[in-house]
Parts: C-alpha cells; sequence; structure tokens
C-alpha cells in the first residue's frame, strides 16, 4: 500500500510540463485551469465595461461610437455570466466536489477534461467574433444585439457577430451540460461510506442544485438558439413576423432559461459561504437542513418566474399577476438563507478573516440586490424601472456584489489548499475595501440614475438630463473596482512567492478537505475516509460537553480509535486506481468550433469541407476516447 | 428519500456482472419483450384506424392521445426497464416530462397560437 | 463506451455512474424535445402561405415509419437479453437488425422530406415548413446518431469484444434508442394524426 | 484591536455616504424624466405603490439585516484562539417564524400589485383621444384615430400609415413624428405597434412603459395633468439608433392643441415635425 502510493507521488511528480496540462484529466488540475481561464475573461469583461463607463462618464461621451458601444456591452454581459461567473463557479466545483464527499476524483474524469476544453473552445470562439468586422479599419465585429439577444433584432444584425454569439454559446452549453450530469453523478455515486445526503456540507448540495438546473434549463435556450440560427442561416421562419412568427417566442424561451441561469449563478457562491462562515465563527451552520431546503425550494420555484422580465411586452392582466406573486415568494427561501447565516454569526467566535470579510460583503451586497429585485416584481413599478439603470444595478448588486464576492471569498478560503501558501491577510483586505467602496460607488449611484429615468444601453445621454453627476461616480467607482483587482492579482503574486507554508488546516476547518495535506496529493486521500458526521473533520478535532461546548480531543482520543479500525476495513478494499491522462477530450472539444465556423461562413466563403473537417476530428476524439483502455 | 435510506456506512455489496441493479428487480426475457412489441404494434394499428374513422375531433384527439401515452409508457417501463430499475430513474424521466409540459404549456396559453 | 470492467468499484447509490448519466441525458432530452414540439405545436395552423400539412402527409407511409421505429425498440431489447444471456449469436443478429431498421426509418424520412421539398415545402417557405423540418430533423439526427453507435456496438461484437460483462454498453445505447423512438410515438401522434 | 475599528468606521462612513449621493441625486434641478416627478395620474400611480408599499418595507428590513449583521460582527469577534462557543445547530420555530413572517409581508405587498395592475389593465376612458404609436428604426410616429383628425393629405415622413392598407373611403389619420400633442387632464388611449423591431414607448413623467411589437397591438393609456412638455425615449434596444431615438410629449390646454391640429391639417402634418434632438427644457413653465 505504502509502497504504491510513493509511486504514484512519484508518477504525478515526473508528470509535468505543458504536455501534462493538456492532457491532465485529475480534478484539481482542471480546477485550476477553469479559474485562470475565468478569471482572464473577467480581465476582459472588465475592461470592456471600464471601457463602457468612460463612454458614459460624461454627457454626449466620445470615447466609443454608437456601433461598438453596442457590441461591448453585449459582449461584456455575455462574458461576465457565461465565461466568469459560471465557469469560476465550474472551478470550485471542480476543486472541491471530490475532496468535500470523500473520492478521489469525479465520476468521469475525461468527460471532465472535455468540459473544460470546449469551454475554453466556446469562450474562445465567442471572442473571436471581435475580429470578424474588419478590426484593423477599426470596426469591432461582436455581436450587437444584447445579452439576450432579443429576436428581431438578433435576426436583422448584420456581419457575422450573432452567428458566432449563438455558436459559442451552444458550444459552452454542451460543456454546462456535461459538467452537469458530470457533478451529478459524483455527488450520487461517489460519496465515501457513511457521507449520507445529510451529511453532505452545503456546498455539495447548492452544486448538485445548480447542476439539475443547468442540465433542464440549457437543453431549452440550445433549441432557442438554433432557432435563431435557421432563421439567419437558412431563412426559416421562427422569429420572422412577416410569415405569422412570434418574436415573443424568443422571449418566452430565452427567460425560461434565463432565470433558471440566475440561480444557476448564484447558488454555487451561496454554497461557498455557507462554508465560510461556518469555519470562522467556529459554529455550525445554522439550520443546515433548512439551508439546503431552501436552494431546493428556490431551484423549484425559479421555473415559475420568467415572465418577470416581460412586464412590459403585454402580456395581460393575469400572467403579470401571477408571475408578480410568484417572484415575490421566492423572497421567502432567499430569505431563510440570509437569516441562517446571520444567525450562524450569532454567538460565534468570529473570525476577522479576508474570507469572512468577503462573506459579509456578500450578505450585505446581496440582501441590497435582492430587495432591488423585489421591487421590481411590483408590476406597475416595473413599467417604470424595466430597461432602465435600475436594472442593471440591481442585477450587478446581485452578480457583482452576490456571485463575485462569494467568488472572492471562495478564493481566499481555499487558496492555500491548492497551492499551499496562504492569501496575503494586508493585501487581502486592502483588496476588500477597495473593492467594497468602489462596489458601491458604481451601482449605488445608477440606482438613482435609473429612477431618474436613464434608460439603459444607450451609448450617449444629453447634457440636459441630470445623469451626469452620479455617471461620473459610476465611473470613477469602475476604476476603484478594477485597482482592487490589481490588488488582487498582487496578493497572488506576492503569496505563490512565500516561503511559509499554510499547514493542512490553517482555519481550524470543518470539513474533509482540511483533513489533507496541503497541495493535495493527485490521490487526494490514501484511505478512503468512513464518514460519522456532518463536518466529519470537526468532530475528529472536537468533541462536546453537556453544554454544546466543543472539548479538543488529544491524540489518540476514542474518535482516533475508532478511525483505525475504520482503516482497517478500507484496507480490504482496491488499491488505488487513477484514471490516466488522455489527449482525446481535447481532441474532440478542438472540433466544435471548427465546425461552428463552417456552418457560419458555409455561404460566403464555400466551407462545407470545414464542418466535415470539424465533425470527422470530434468524432475521431470521440472513438478514441471511448476505445482508449483507460481506467475510469 | 429513498436514496438516503439504501446508504449506509457499509457499501451494498458487489453485484454480478449481469444487469441487476440496487433496489431493483431481474429484467424480462425474450418472451416478455416480445409480447410488448406485439402490443404495440396492435396499438399503432388501431391508432392508424382511429385516423381513418368517421368520428369526431375531440374523440380522435382523446383516444390518440391515450394510446399514445400507452405506448409511451410500456416502452419506458418495459424496455427502458423503469418498471425494475431504481425509483432515481423514473424520477428523472417522469420529472423532466412534467417539467417541459408544465413550462410550455404556460408559454403557449401566454402566446396562442394553435392549441388555443 | 470504455472497457472498464463492469463492477470495479460499487458507487455509493449501487447504481451504475454511467447509466445514472445515461438518464440525465435522456432527461434534459425530455426538454429538448419539449421546446421542439412546443414551437411546433405554436405555429400550427399558423402559417399564412401554404403548403398546409393535409395536403402533405401521408399517413399510410408514415405509419409505416413509426412501425418500424417501433419494432427497432423491440429487436434492441431483445439484443440486450441477448447479451446478458451470453448469446453471441443473438446478439450480433439483433443489433444488425436494429440498425437496419434504423437506417430503414431514416431512409423514409429523406424520401419524405424529398418528396415534401418537390412539393414546395422548405425550411424557409412557411411556418409549418420551418417547426416541420427542425423538430422532425432534430429526431432523424438523435436516429442517425444511434444508427452510427449501435454499428460500432455490431463491429465489436463481431471482433468478439463485447461480452457478456460489458453488457451495460449495451443497456446504455438501448436506453438512448428507445427514448428516441418514444419521442417519436409523440411526434407521431402529435404531428401527423392530430390535425387541427 | 483597533484596525478592526476603523474598518468597521469607513464601513459606516461608505454607507453614509451612499445615502447622501441618494439625497443629492433625487433632488437635482434637471430631472426631465424622473420617474419620482410624475405629471400624469397614471405615472402617480406607480410611483405611490413603489414608496408606499415597498421602499418602505424594504428600508426596515435592509436596516434590520444591516443591524444585525453589523452587531454580530462586533459583538462576537474572536477575542482569543482557543475561544470555543456553543454548538448551536439551529432552531426549528425561529426558521419557521423567519420563513412565515416574509411570506405574510409579500402577500400583503401582492395586494395593491395586482389591484394597480388590474387598474392599468383596463380600457382607456370613452372620451378619450386615441392615437396609435409606431415605433420604426429609429423614430416615433403618432397617428391620431379619432376621426375628426382625419387628414387630407398623407405625412410622407410617416412611414407606418404607407406600410399600412388604405381602407376603403376613409382618409388618412394625422400623423406626425416624434412630436405628440395632447391636451392636458384628457386621457389619451394608445395603441402600440412597431414595424420592425421591438421598440418601448415610455415617456417617465407620464407613464411607465410598453413595448411596441411588431406583429401585435398594446395597449394603455396616460394623461398629463400639468400644462408642459415631456420628454420620452424608446425603452428597448433597438439597434444603433436606440439611444437617439427621443420625443417630446407637449401637454397643452384644449384650445391651443386645437389650434395645433388645425395647423397641422392644413400644413400636411409635416409643418412642425421633430427636428434633430428634441429640446427638454419645459415649456410651459
Ligand atoms: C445572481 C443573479 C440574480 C439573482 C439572485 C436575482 C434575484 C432576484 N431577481 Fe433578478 N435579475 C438578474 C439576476 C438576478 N436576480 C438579472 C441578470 C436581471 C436582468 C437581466 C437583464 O434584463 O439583462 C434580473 C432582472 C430581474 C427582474 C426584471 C426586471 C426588469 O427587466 O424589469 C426582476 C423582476 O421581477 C427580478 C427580480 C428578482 C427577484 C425577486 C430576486 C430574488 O431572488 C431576490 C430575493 C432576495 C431577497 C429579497 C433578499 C433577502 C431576503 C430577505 C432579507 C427576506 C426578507 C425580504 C422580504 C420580505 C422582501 N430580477
Ligand atoms: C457577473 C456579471 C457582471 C459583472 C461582474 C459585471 C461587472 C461590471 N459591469 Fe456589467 N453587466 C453585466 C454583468 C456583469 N457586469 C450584464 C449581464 C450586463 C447587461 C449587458 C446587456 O445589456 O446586454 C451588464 C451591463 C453593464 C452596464 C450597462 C451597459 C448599458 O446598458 O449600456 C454597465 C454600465 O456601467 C456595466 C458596468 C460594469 C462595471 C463597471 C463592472 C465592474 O464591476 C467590472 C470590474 C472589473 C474590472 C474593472 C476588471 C479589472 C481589470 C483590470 C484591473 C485591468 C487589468 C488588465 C490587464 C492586466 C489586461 N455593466
Ligand atoms: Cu427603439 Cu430602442
Ligand atoms: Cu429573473
Amino acid at each position: 500500500m505504502v509502497e504504491a502510493m510513493r509511486k504514484l507521488r512519484a508518477d504525478a511528480e515526473s508528470y509535468q510540463g505543458w504536455w501534462s496540462w493538456l492532457t491532465t484529466v485529475d480534478h484539481k488540475r482542471i480546477g485550476v485551469m477553469y479559474g485562470v481561464t475565468a478569471f482572464s475573461f473577467f480581465l476582459l469583461g472588465g475592461v470592456e465595461a471600464l471601457l463602457i463607463r468612460l463612454q458614459l462618464s460624461t454627457s454626449n461621451g466620445q470615447v466609443l461610437d454608437p456601433d461598438a458601444y453596442n457590441r461591448l456591452f453585449t459582449m461584456h454581459g455575455t462574458t461576465m455570466i457565461f465565461l466568469v461567473v459560471m465557469p469560476l463557479s465550474a472551478a470550485f466545483f471542480n476543486l472541491l466536489i471530490p475532496l468535500l464527499i470523500g473520492a478521489r476524483d469525479v465520476a468521469f474524469p475525461r468527460l471532465n477534461a472535455f468540459s473544460f476544453w470546449v469551454f475554453l473552445a466556446g469562450g474562445l470562439f465567442m471572442n473571436a467574433s471581435f475580429f470578424t468586422g474588419g478590426i484593423f479599419q477599426g470596426k469591432l465585429g461582436a455581436p450587437d444585439a444584447g445579452w439576450f439577444g432579443y429576436a428581431p433584432l438578433s435576426l436583422v444584425s448584420t456581419g457575422q457577430g450573432i452567428d458566432f454569439w449563438a455558436f459559442g454559446l451552444l458550444i459552452l452549453g454542451i460543456a454546462s451540460m456535461a459538467a452537469g450530469f458530470n457533478f451529478i453523478v459524483t455527488i450520487f455515486n461517489m460519496r465515501a461510506p457513511g457521507m449520507t445526503l445529510l451529511r453532505m456540507p452545503v456546498f455539495v448540495w447548492m452544486t448538485l442544485v445548480t447542476s439539475f438546473l443547468i442540465i433542464f434549463a440549457m437543453p431549452i435556450i440550445t433549441v432557442a438558439l438554433f432557432e435563431l440560427l435557421f432563421d439567419r442561416l437558412y431563412g426559416a421562419n421562427f422569429f420572422n413576423m412577416a410569415a405569422g412568427g412570434k418574436p415573443l417566442l424568443w422571449q418566452h424561451m430565452f427567460w425560461l432559461f434565463g432565470h433558471p441561469e440566475v440561480y444557476i449563478l448564484i447558488l454555487p457562491a451561496m454554497g461557498i459561504v455557507s462554508e465560510v462562515l461556518p469555519t470562522f465563527s467556529r459554529k455550525p451552520l445554522f439550520g443546515y437542513q433548512f439551508v439546503i431546503f431552501s436552494g431546493l425550494a428556490i431551484a423549484f420555484m425559479s421555473w415559475g418566474v420568467w415572465a418577470h422580465h416581460m412586464y412590459t411586452t403585454g402580456l395581460g392582466t393575469i400572467a403579470n399577476s401571477a408571475f408578480a406573486v410568484s417572484t415575490m415568494l421566492i423572497a421567502v427561501p432567499t430569505g431563510i438563507k440570509i437569516f441562517s447565516w446571520i444567525a450562524t454569526l450569532w454567538g460565534g467566535s468570529i473570525n476577522l478573516k479576508t474570507p469572512l470579510y468577503f462573506s459579509v460583503g456578500f450578505i450585505s451586497m446581496f440582501v441590497i440586490g435582492g430587495l432591488t429585485g423585489v421591487m421590481h416584481t411590483v408590476v406597475p413599478s416595473d413599467y417604470q424601472q424595466q430597461d432602465t439603470y435600475f436594472v442593471v444595478a440591481h442585477f450587478h448588486q446581485v452578480l457583482f456584489g452576490g456571485a463575485m464576492f462569494g467568488l472572492f471569498a471562495g478564493i481566499y478560503y481555499w487558496f492555500p489548499k491548492f497551492t499551499g501558501r496562504l492569501l496575503h491577510e494586508g493585501w487581502g483586505k486592502l483588496h476588500f475595501w477597495l473593492m467594497f467602496i468602489g462596489f458601491n460607488l458604481t451601482f449605488q449611484p445608477m440606482m438613482i440614475l435609473g429612477l431618474l429615468g436613464m434608460p439603459r444601453r444607450i451609448y450617449s445621454y444629453g447634457s440636459g438630463t441630470g445623469w451626469d453627476f452620479l455617471n461620473m461616480l459610476a465611473t470613477a467607482g469602475a476604476f476603484l473596482i478594477g485597482l482592487s483587482i490589481l490588488v488582487f492579482m498582487i496578493n497572488v503574486v506576492v503569496s505563490l512567492r512565500r516561503k511559509e507554508r499554510a499547514g493542512a488546516d490553517p482555519w481550524d476547518g470543518r470539513t474533509l478537505e482540511w483533513s489533507l495535506p496541503s497541495p493535495v496529493p493527485p490521490y487526494n486521500f490514501a484511505e478512503i475516509p468512513t464518514v460519522r458526521a456532518r463536518d466529519d473533520f470537526w468532530h475528529q478535532k472536537y468533541a462536546e460537553d453537556e453544554e454544546g461546548r466543543p472539548v479538543p480531543i488529544v491524540a489518540g482520543g476514542a474518535y482516533q480509535a475508532e478511525e483505525e479500525e475504520g482503516e482497517e476495513e478500507a484496507e480490504t478494499g482496491h488499491g488505488i486506481h487513477m484514471p490516466s491522462p488522455s489527449f482525446w477530450p481535447l481532441i474532440a472539444a478542438i472540433g466544435l468550433p471548427i465546425m461552428a465556423a463552417g456552418f457560419i461562413y458555409q455561404e460566403s466563403a464555400n466551407l462545407l469541407p470545414m464542418i466535415a473537417i470539424g465533425a470527422v476530428i470530434t468524432i475521431v476524439g470521440i472513438y478514441g476516447w471511448a476505445l482508449e483502455p483507460a481506467s475510469e | 428519500m429513498t436514496l438516503a435510506e439504501s446508504r449506509g456506512i457499509k457499501r451494498p455489496p458487489e453485484h454480478e456482472a449481469d444487469a441487476r441493479q440496487a433496489g431493483g428487480r431481474a429484467h424480462p426475457g425474450p418472451l416478455e419483450y416480445t409480447r410488448i412489441g406485439l402490443i404495440l404494434a396492435v396499438i399503432t394499428a388501431v391508432e392508424v384506424g382511429a385516423f381513418y374513422m368517421d368520428i369526431a375531433q375531440w374523440a380522435l384527439v382523446s383516444i390518440l392521445v391515450v394510446l399514445s401515452a400507452v405506448k409511451f409508457s410500456l416502452v419506458v417501463m418495459w424496455f427502458m426497464h423503469l418498471r425494475f430499475d431504481s425509483r432515481l430513474f423514473s424520477g428523472l424521466l417522469v420529472g423532466g416530462l412534467m417539467l417541459a409540459a408544465a413550462l410550455f404549456v404556460v408559454v403557449l396559453s401566454t402566446l396562442g397560437g394553435g392549441l388555443t | 463506451m470504455s472497457h472498464a470492467p463492469a463492477a470495479l468499484e460499487t458507487t455509493a447509490t449501487g447504481i451504475d455512474n454511467r447509466k445514472l448519466l445515461m438518464w440525465l441525458f435522456l432527461a434534459s432530452e425530455t426538454l429538448l424535445f419539449g421546446s421542439l414540439i412546443a414551437a411546433y405545436l405554436l405555429y400550427r395552423g399558423q402559417s399564412v402561405v401554404g403548403p398546409y400539412p393535409e395536403e402533405l402527409f401521408d399517413i399510410p407511409f408514415t405509419s409505416v415509419s413509426a412501425f418500424v421505429l417501433l419494432m427497432s425498440s423491440v429487436t434492441m431489447v431483445l439484443a440486450l437479453a441477448a447479451i446478458q444471456r451470453g448469446d453471441q449469436r443473438g446478439l450480433r443478429i439483433w443489433l444488425f437488425t436494429t440498425a437496419l431498421l434504423g437506417m430503414l426509418f431514416i431512409s423514409g424520412q429523406a424520401f419524405e422530406f424529398t418528396e415534401f421539398n418537390r412539393e414546395g415545402l422548405s425550411l424557409s417557405s412557411n411556418l409549418f415548413g420551418t417547426t416541420f423540418f427542425v423538430l422532425t430533423g432534430f429526431h432523424g439526427a438523435h436516429v442517425t446518431v444511434g444508427v452510427l453507435v449501435l454499428l460500432s456496438l455490431l463491429v465489436m461484437a463481431l471482433r468478439g469484444r463485447l461480452t457478456r460483462s460489458q453488457s451495460m454498453n449495451v443497456e446504455l445505447v438501448g436506453l438512448y434508442w428507445h427514448f428516441v423512438d418514444v419521442v417519436w410515438i409523440a411526434i407521431f401522434t402529435l404531428v401527423y394524426l392530430i390535425q387541427p | 484591536m483597533g484596525v478592526q475599528r476603523t474598518h468597521l468606521r469607513l464601513a459606516v462612513t461608505a454607507l453614509l455616504v451612499a445615502i447622501l449621493v441618494l439625497l443629492v441625486g433625487c433632488g437635482t434641478v434637471d430631472d426631465p424624466q424622473n420617474t419620482f416627478a410624475p405629471e400624469g395620474d397614471v405615472a402617480r400611480k406607480q410611483r405611490d405603490l413603489l414608496l408606499v408599499w415597498v421602499l418602505g418595507p424594504a428600508a426596515v428590513i435592509l436596516v434590520l439585516v444591516f443591524g444585525v449583521l453589523g452587531y454580530s460582527l462586533i459583538r462576537f469577534r474572536r477575542k482569543s484562539d482557543n475561544e470555543l462557543p456553543k454548538q448551536v445547530h439551529g432552531n426549528n420555530r425561529l426558521e419557521i417564524a423567519w420563513t412565515i413572517a416574509p411570506a405574510i409581508l409579500l402577500l400583503i405587498i401582492a395586494v395593491p400589485t395586482i389591484d394597480a395592475v388590474i387598474d392599468l389593465g383596463r380600457g382607456p376612458a370613452t372620451d378619450a383621444l386615441h392615437v396609435r404609436v409606431t415605433g420604426r428604426q429609429w423614430q416615433w410616429e403618432f397617428e391620431y384615430l379619432d376621426p375628426e383628425y382625419e387628414a387630407a393629405e398623407a405625412n410622407l415622413e410617416c412611414v407606418a400609415p404607407q406600410l399600412r392598407a388604405p381602407e376603403d373611403g376613409a382618409g388618412q389619420p394625422l400623423c406626425v413624428v416624434g412630436e405628440l400633442h395632447i391636451p392636458v387632464d384628457r386621457e389619451v388611449g394608445i395603441e402600440l405597434e412597431s414595424i420592425d423591431v421591438i421598440h418601448s414607448f415610455w415617456v417617465p413623467k407620464l407613464a411607465g412603459k410598453l413595448d411596441n411589437i411588431p406583429g401585435t397591438t398594446n395597449r394603455m393609456f396616460f394623461n398629463a395633468t400639468k400644462i408642459g412638455s415631456y420628454s420620452g425615449q424608446c425603452a428597448e434596444f433597438c439597434g444603433l439608433g436606440h439611444a437617439d431615438m427621443k420625443m417630446i410629449i407637449v401637454a397643452e390646454s384644449e384650445e391651443d392643441f386645437q389650434e395645433w391640429v388645425t395647423d397641422q391639417l392644413e400644413g400636411g402634418g409635416a409643418a412642425r415635425s421633430r427636428t434633430g434632438e428634441p429640446d427638454l427644457v419645459s415649456r410651459g413653465e
């Protein structure tokens, strides 16, 4: 056994270099790649946002022309949602799920690698659209119909921007669905002995719920995108009103997907916060069951509210009322979470470290965002707010103030587990405060701008509107956020060079990953653990006295003895089987954007062969994958 | 939740390589499959027959919907083994179907069109 | 379909990983086909110009097609029963028959499409053409993928690489195949038999 | 620890700044599209609904949540490294309480919401002025549908009427572009259409928006309770010219309105059509 492990470690150490990253099927490496890629896209989306803010900083801005502006906000929204928040969440799924449930890897390691490569292919493909309009003549070619691409505007849009957008989203959809299937199977099937569903950490639960939302929501947008593409490329009539088509069908389908999507974006962050708060208050999560069931309730209810994005389309009195009520009620399970988190802090021993800062930032900003959401549900006043900066403020408040803050909390919390180094606290707090202040400076003024009647998606506004000052504030805030991101990047670089090691359990953690060395070895667990309680690792460290106060267990205590017995049991199992690396997932992924490009250009440049080439590459990849003698 | 119940500290005993699944019964044999196939064929014949009969539209529609639902259930219950396999699978399929049905009934009724 | 020995590691639920994966995939496919069918129903009878479905549908022909696909489900499940018994000859025969029936179905569809096309129906001619071709086309694409996978299985079986212990491979393909079949049961009724 | 104190003070300052900004923002003089300064009954109703029923409760919830959150952060800070708090796992009664209380609050908010939805969903009053508003990339076209506003000549700047098959025997409704005149204190019934992509008709001080969707007709109504001119603009992204797709609604006395109409009918409508950017300064003041 020991011999085998030594060999595995040696194998892993000899397995280095760029080739090893291209063929890796290790969930931790894939997680790192997801994280780094998504963060790069965040910088890109952030630069787009800064350009937008520069243009809007004063009335009659001259930085961008309307065409470039429209393309930039479309790409900003699309990038932030599909290339930043979703994959950052996926990075955490990858890094953590096997560790949290006591597994050596995900259920389908190669499918997991495939997800990542397809995501990368889709992201690059989407951004390649910038170059289609003749960028050297100063014209961007990106999509220009907004991140929800309402038909018929997205039909009449000229150039290839929308085609790239639609195919890009289709490719990204494949990546998300594959990851969704994989994580559901992993969570159901790969749990260590004793890890019952109701012992799973909340983050695992939220991953499960999110994955279910993904696999049910993605097919709907897939069909919508295909319909759009058939209309654009082959003259089909789905949204063509001249032939009797209904443009509103697009909106229904988009938001049928789109609303579950916003919970796909927020639930992982909520899971992260549910792990951070207990650790940093040295108390179990308050109302574990309620937090989980409220997550399930949110997921369930998220299917019944989509038309709140369509109040002003004239749905009729009954539909508007019904969707108003269903949307309002979604605040109830969300409230349960907020209250349970605060109750977790209450009476705890709160360790004011950076991950906790970001978690508290999450709670406070998300509550503001949620309450503005509730304002939107009041249909008649939404007639005034819809498509104004009030909406822009609402969703940045939940997406940035919520999801991004939560994800940063996770980065600070788990960074030591995967790098062996803690992020520097001083830089971290500077990062937090700059971001927190910058965030409020950017998005609170937008709330007022919305109420002052500033519509969204306008490249310019007149000077008599009274919007100048607040816009200037927002721009200043955006640059402050940018500065905070630079501080974060400095922090990462500085911290990685620190000599000081983090140790296995720097935060006095509660869940299984903290029982492993940092960084985690390739096989995760030398012995698959046997789980006896929720927050199992905490209970290995502390017993509880009669008053419910934890008492540290000295090594060799009762629990430890039991543990050894458990180990013997596990000993009788198999040795460590690690999945072997494979480059087939990468090959299979490469074919997809080639095929998509072939479809887009087949008429103008007769690239029919390109479709075939792409298809062949993908099929070869799949066959190679299927026939490869791998042990997974 | 059945899953939680089926989940103890001990792993379930290793199962044989045949198709027996946890909580599931053995699959039926060729004879039974063929019988179901015959029933399916007969129902299809009845459907097409009904199509050519001179009956009221509502009656035709209800007959066709019921018959195809029966066909659907026969295939998923026997050929896809939902009768014998883990209840989780039935839950997934039925959940997906109900979700799709619920969502699109609402969409179609707000958008109007051929259904109304 | 990897060559992983069937019961190398037992899972926490006792359910096979790949079988769960397949069912999750099928569950999400219900929303894919649900969306496509909904678009068809939404635009049923809304075309502003012809050709209309009443003029084109050839019910006896399509009924035969539907019957062919239905029977391919029977042969598919017989292939599974064969491999589970260790009956290699049966496995090969039934896999072959299933693939053949699948190809027959696709040929039927190809014939139907060209026929409709000749009579003036195209993706762009009217709402009926748009929704009909996209819905049945997506289904046809699924059948095609299924046939390719069946043929791959058949090759494996002929080379003796599909042993009894790998019956899960056949079971998974079967699940997919039957699902594609039940989707056609719905389409046959909703699109062809029920007309406004 | 003093550092933590400073952080908290910083946070409080940031919050105060935010509130200050809010107050400054709402009090600016130039506010041609301020939804909180309505000049019509519909817009007033929409603002009051928000102010009374949502903003108040939301503010209370916000203060409560922030208060308890801030309090626990200060009160329960870790004082020593081996401090181990009592392990509380939850409290069902508490959980149920904070499930039910928000639900009740929301159902209460739902009542005036639905009431207002129904109210705004009614048809226009019997004496209303009927106007069809057509959106097109990128201008607004207003047609006066009541029979007394029939023009002898068509206004060639108006594209929508030309696309529509002319009705037998009927003349052209008076059509103007970019600037709609209405009599003050009289309800205006609006029909919204589009001839290309989706647009959204929005005059913040008079009424919330409703979309112009190709292939459908949406209906709304509003009035102006004060003489003046009100600026509005397209609120659904519609392409390159979206930001410039503006309009002016001029509310004037019945006499002025009639005079304007007579002018228009004689001048063929084109005379006073919008030229360039609309003038955002109120006329009536
Ligand atoms: C992470 C993403 C996220 C999240 C979590 C939410 C959460 C919510 N959203 Fe938001 N929303 C978006 C992302 C998100 N939204 C995006 C991207 C858009 C715009 C898309 C576009 O147009 O581009 C949008 C737009 C949007 C609209 C359409 C606006 C318009 O276009 O006119 C509406 C309308 O109802 C709405 C409502 C809500 C509600 C009620 C919630 C609720 O879930 C919030 C619930 C939370 C709370 C209420 C706070 C905590 C609760 C308590 C403290 C309990 C007590 C509270 C009460 C009793 C009220 N959202
Ligand atoms: C998770 C989602 C997310 C996030 C994080 C953000 C982040 C930001 N967003 Fe975005 N936004 C959306 C999602 C998001 N947005 C969506 C969905 C839309 C709707 C689009 C549509 O209408 O279609 C939108 C629209 C939108 C608009 C409205 C445009 C319009 O309607 O006309 C504005 C305007 O100010 C804006 C601003 C910002 C700003 C200033 C940030 C900032 O917080 C960004 C901060 C980040 C940085 C500043 C990056 C840091 C970079 C550096 C430090 C440079 C270093 C570079 C190198 C080393 C190369 N966003
Ligand atoms: Cu018209 Cu925006
Ligand atoms: Cu929503």
